[in-house]
């Protein structure tokens, strides 16, 4: 299968701030996540795919078509779903999705239907036909959203599609993103700052520092990465202790985290695969502790930079 | 040392109500005001703050009303979640127009013992619409501290703000409350809240869901039905097993994952590792996958 | 309550407002644009013509527009986005930040509106037909500036609502029905300058014309501190 | 897919309701430009936006249909042979309204988009920020010919019936109609520059004011005293500073019916023209440029 996006030696600057630096990727079908802190060079990227920008240097091609003479194809086929608020606030979702539909070259009644059914599925029903101004904030993504899929796009650019949300609003967007990478066949390229969400939903993850290609591998390899386990009993930190006490007399390294145990990876004599969630479950067994939750710990980026900045030195 | 209370304050806007009888108190110490977006923080920060008048009820800052009474804010510093619109001012110029309008002795200063504490001295000769938004707060705090005052209300004070700012913010806020200064922030992140707050104060939907120590309240949430995903070695099972046991109420399949509904956490919690051994299954996660504050507090409210 | 009338500081921040933005160079224009004409067209031909500017032009639309300008630079940009609520968290009488807004926005109606019309009316000739003329302009511009600053503090459309009052109003209505006159600030000014110069027009009684300029000043200025009094912030939940 | 139920009396059928793709015809780049030029228009008009936003343009539109009408109700109860105000004068006399029209409405077209940072989604659609900011334009220029044309055609109407003369009135009201393009191609550059840069609301409606009412005051006033101090080619050319001057003069040289200080003729007749079409064409690169730089923003 052909890439979506590929890019060769990509480089943005304004002046003496260097937004993007030699970057070559490929991005695929499914859902991509970028990662960065702010002002890596995220933005700066998807409006250089969509032709709003000019790079200083380098290539890219999205779709099968070459930034620099296909713009308008390509805008044609994608979708793109800005960081910042671009809603007008005296618009209900319902219009100005349909509008913006026709303005991606829908027909009136196909632009009305598809608007319907965009704002379903992204889950807003009695309040499209409310002006926008009135919207809390995961109301409002979720109109950005509609937008950017009004036209059915191939593929859709989402920048900080979690911003400002709350957990069960990020949750529901971070489902929704993974739906549209996999139900509606659409590729999505979705930036965060949080490593640990795009974990949850993307196939691929990319990561860029200061306009750097930082790294750039199938998720899996993250968790893989990362090795640590998070381990909670039911309980206060005296139950909390225990375990910690016990798990570490046989030979894990463990550490007090909030109300959690945070597992560093294990020794050499316990790396076999479910070695370590063995040990826990059987202590947990042996003590009577109620165990409410073992999981791989959430990489964040900021260890990302530092395994990185170690090898790249 | 001061104490903001709320006795029964409701505020709606026509048929809209977005703070319904709530009744707390916020006392020296960080306190941080709790809730999923739309749950009426903002109203409540506005009812405390002056901004607003509360519809029914009554909001004091030791004993005397906030409402039309400028005099409180002698002892309040606000940190208003709107932008500062006033970019053509330096970091300086802005923090000592505040220390100005309190009329303080020696405005000059406050200003400059102000801006170091939010460690903004260097870029304080910069006009603000240069500053970044993690600048932009701290001069903002800065602002509301400039006349030392006893109570310190942030509404959302870290949303945008990146995470080594925040770290940062975080840090100058627990010093705060050290001091005995009675610190309210708000935020719509457990995360947040679990960091730098030990009592808490929690709105749904208008309502004051729970209040007291972060800890108690956190084992309060886990004491409720759950729903649980699991992953092992043999799913199918382990859903067999867990199907057994009397504090499971459903099982389902979900992709290489177990959807487990959970109506006593405590016994299930204590018999799953057990289980999991006596018949050699490795669990290799276990985690609630419904921890939204929202759902978790839909909970607490409906009881 | 602090019973302060005045407030340097607000009114400081009220002229970096005014002063700091591109906005400046719009008021800015005003008068340079009216005295250069005047002078302009006195060299050419002589006073009596280029005085005839004054009444149809500098009177009835820069003086309005500058007070409009004004007023709306100085509460209106704060009052829309909120930020206003940086200077209310203070133990700042209300009235006091609505009177040392309007100063401010007094001041500059009569540095750039007022005080430009009396250099162009000296420019002219007629030394008392010029200070009838200001007077007129000064009494004007004090109840423009505290009707504008009303408006800015009630509504985000102030600017278009105070241009339809002096635009359709006092101009276009005005100039086709004379009673209008009783209730159009432009002209009360003209009547009490009339006191001063028989050049001016008298469109009504004296007293009504001095009693109504102050009625409408006070009542502006009480009315925009009464607003920020009741200042209500409201969230987007 | 939805399975068309076959057979038996006893069928069900469960309707897919999961995404759907959209393989159906795409406009091309001349349809989207339409498309957005007619909603512009009916923008412009408040139309298919919020009642308040209805009330500035059709209140301005009444009030300035309102003399045309009581001027046919003049006409066809009495006797007369002629119109009392030519086509293009009326414009000219109602020029308050049709400035303020332009002036309030401008920044529905040309502000709100990048005040509240829409552009953005316009611009990764296919239309480009050259096409976006000439087709908006366009919007505004025949919203405000509009504008003129209602009163113009009202007049016209009321004139036939009246019985005056049909072939000198289609012949005055053809001038004004093409005048009133001119006037609107202008006018609408003017304020769309003006809004596209000043992006508060109050301060856009102010700077249009200065550049319609208060220039056109200060050009009237100029032209008046050269004209009677004598100094005719002063008190023409001052004329091509202000849009409703241009507008006035054109119609003079023309013989559409409105009397200026001076008769515009011989040399200044193509300056005239001349400045009218660059003084647009200046307004449409800037807009140009400005939406240019937004979008790469």
């Amino acid at each position: 299968m052909l890439p979506v996006i590929t890019t060769a030696g990509l480089t943005k600057h304004y002046g003496t701030v260097h937004a993007l630096t030699d970057l070559t990727v490929e991005v695929g079908a499914g859902v991509t996540g970028l990662v960065g802190a702010n002002g890596a060079g995220k933005s700066t990227l998807i409006k250089i795919l969509l032709g709003l920008l000019e790079p200083t240097g380098g290539h890219a091609s999205v779709l099968g078509h070459d930034i620099e003479q296909g713009g308008q194809e390509i805008r044609r086929l994608v979708g793109y779903m800005p960081e910042h608020d671009c809603l007008p606030p005296d618009v209900s979702a319902s219009d100005f999705v349909v509008h913006m539909a026709r303005m991606s070259g829908l027909g009136s009644s196909a632009a009305r239907e598809r608007a319907a059914d965009v704002l379903r599925h992204v889950g807003l029903d009695e309040e499209r036909y409310r002006p926008m101004g009135g919207y809390s904030t995961g109301m409002k993504q979720r109109a950005k959203l509609a937008q950017a899929l009004a036209h059915d796009p191939q593929l859709v650019f989402l920048d900080e599609p979690t911003n400002g949300l709350d957990p069960a609003a990020r949750t529901d967007m971070l489902r929704l993103v993974e739906r549209i990478g996999s139900d509606f066949g659409i590729a999505v390229l979705v930036t965060s700052h949080l490593l640990g969400e795009l974990e949850q939903v993307s196939d691929h993850v990319i990561v860029l520092d200061g306009g750097h290609l930082l790294r750039s591998s199938a998720t899996g390899d993250f968790l893989r990465r990362t090795g640590s386990l998070l381990v909670e009993v039911v309980g206060t930190e005296t139950e909390r202790d225990r375990l910690g006490e016990a798990l570490a007399r046989r030979g894990l390294t463990c550490r007090p985290r909030g109300p959690m145990v945070s597992i560093d990876p294990p020794p050499p004599e316990l790396a076999r695969e479910g070695a370590a969630h063995d040990l826990i479950r059987d202590v947990a067994a042996d003590l009577g502790l109620g165990l409410m939750r073992l999981q791989p710990d959430r990489g964040h980026l900021e260890d990302v930079f530092l395994q990185e900045g170690v090898t790249r030195a | 040392m001061s104490t903001l209370v709320l006795d029964s304050a409701s505020r709606w806007f026509g048929n809209v109500v977005a703070v319904n009888d709530v009744s707390l108190s916020v006392g020296p110490g960080v306190t941080g005001l709790l809730g999923p977006n739309g749950a009426g923080k903002t109203t409540l920060m506005a009812m405390m703050s002056g901004f607003l008048a509360p519809s029914s009820g009554h909001v004091t800052l030791d004993g005397q009303p906030v409402w039309r009474n400028t005099d409180v804010y002698r002892r309040i510093g606000l940190v208003p979640e709107r932008e500062l619109s006033f970019g053509y001012l330096t970091g300086r110029q802005f923090v000592r127009a505040n220390a100005d309008l309190h009329r303080l002795p020696d405005a000059a200063a406050a200003t400059e013992r102000v801006l170091e504490v939010v460690d903004m001295v260097e870029p304080a000769q910069r006009r603000l619409d240069t500053y970044s938004k993690g600048m932009r707060q701290r001069v903002k705090i800065a602002a509301a501290l400039v006349h030392d005052p006893s109570v310190l209300l942030l509404d959302e004070p870290f949303n945008g703000v990146d995470p080594r700012q925040r770290m940062h913010l975080m840090d100058l806020l627990r010093r705060l409350g050290d001091q005995g200064r009675t610190v309210l922030f708000s935020s719509h992140i457990l995360e947040e809240v679990e960091r730098l707050a030990r009592h808490i104060e929690v709105v749904v939907s208008g309502r004051h869901a729970a209040s007291g120590d972060f800890g108690a309240i956190r084992r309060l949430m886990t004491d409720r039905p759950v729903q649980y995903a699991v992953q092992s070695s043999d799913n199918r099972t382990l859903a067999t097993l867990l199907m057994a046991q009397e504090s499971v109420r459903a099982v389902s399949l979900r992709g290489e994952h177990l959807d487990v509904q959970v109506d006593d956490l405590g016994s299930f919690a204590v018999s799953l590792p057990g289980l999991a051994r006596q018949h050699d299954l490795t669990v290799f996660e276990l985690s609630p996958s419904d921890e939204s504050l929202e759902s978790v507090f839909a909970y607490l409210v409906a009881r | 309550m602090t019973s302060a009338v005045f407030n340097p500081t607000i009114a400081t921040l009220a002229l970096q407002a005014l002063l700091g933005r591109r906005r400046f160079f719009l008021l800015l224009a005003f008068p340079v644009l009216l005295i250069g004409l005047v002078a302009v067209v006195t060299a050419l031909t002589d006073g009596a013509a280029a005085y005839e500017i004054l009444p149809r032009l500098g009177y009835p639309l820069v003086l309005p527009l500058v007070a409009i300008l004004a007023a709306s630079s100085v509460l209106g940009p704060e009052v829309d986005d909120g930020s206003i609520a940086y200077l209310l968290s203070k133990p700042v009488n209300r009235y006091g930040i609505a009177i040392s807004k309007w100063l401010v926005a007094l001041s500059a109606t009569l540095v750039a509106g007022a005080l430009p019309i009396l250099v162009a009316a000296l420019i002219t000739g007629d030394g008392t037909r010029a200070t009838a003329l200001f007077v007129g302009a000064a009494v004007a511009g004090t109840a423009y500036s505290a009707l504008f600053l009303a408006i800015a503090a009630v509504t985000r459309h102030a600017v278009i609502a105070s241009l339809m009052f002096v635009l359709i109003w006092e101009s276009l209505l005005g100039n086709l029905f004379t009673g209008v006159a009783w209730l159009s600030i432009g002209q009360w000014g003209l009547r009490i300058g009339h006191e001063l110069s028989d050049q001016l027009p008298d469109p009504a009684n004296l007293p009504w014309a001095i009693g109504a300029s102050a009625v409408v000043t006070l009542v502006g200025v009480w009315f925009a501190g009464d607003r920020l009094r009741s200042f209500s912030l409201r969230g987007e939940d | 897919m939805p399975e068309i139920p076959t057979g038996g009396p006893r069928t069900g059928v469960i309707h897919d309701l999961g995404y759907r793709r959209y393989d159906g015809p795409r406009d091309g780049s001349a349809t989207i430009a339409r498309t957005l030029f007619t909603t512009g228009l009916r923008h412009a008009y408040g139309l298919g936006r919020s009642g308040r936003s209805k009330v500035m343009p059709f209140l301005l539109l009444a009030m300035s249909v309102l003399p045309a009408t009581i001027l046919v109700g003049v006409l066809v109860l009495t006797p007369a042979t002629s119109l009392p105000v030519s086509y293009a004068d009326y414009t000219n006399q109602t020029q308050l309204l049709v400035s303020l029209f332009a002036a309030s409405q401008a920044p529905v077209l040309f502000s709100r988009d990048l005040r509240h940072r829409s552009i953005v989604l316009y611009l990764a659609r296919p239309l480009g920020a050259t096409a976006f900011a000439l087709v908006r334009w366009a919007s505004m220029a025949v919203a405000l010919w509009a504008f003129t044309l209602v009163p113009t055609v009202l007049l016209f109407v009321g004139a036939l019936l009246a019985g005056l003369d049909t072939s000198d009135q289609v012949a005055g009201m053809l001038k004004a109609v093409v005048l009133q393009a001119g006037l609107a191609v202008l006018v609408a550059g003017i304020t769309g520059a003006i809004s596209s840069v000043s992006l508060r609301r109050g301060f856009a409606v102010v700077g249009s004011v200065m550049a319609l009412i208060v220039l056109t005051g200060v050009v009237t006033a100029v032209q008046a005293i050269s004209a009677s101090e004598g100094a005719e080619s002063a008190s023409v050319g001052v004329g091509l500073a202000s849009p409703w001057s241009l507008y006035s003069g054109l119609a003079n040289a023309w013989d559409a019916g409105i009397t200026t200080q001076v008769p515009v003729d011989g040399a200044w007749v193509p300056a005239y023209v001349l400045v009218t079409l660059l003084l647009s064409a200046g307004c449409l690169l800037g807009l140009v440029a400005r939406f240019q730089k937004v979008g790469s923003r």
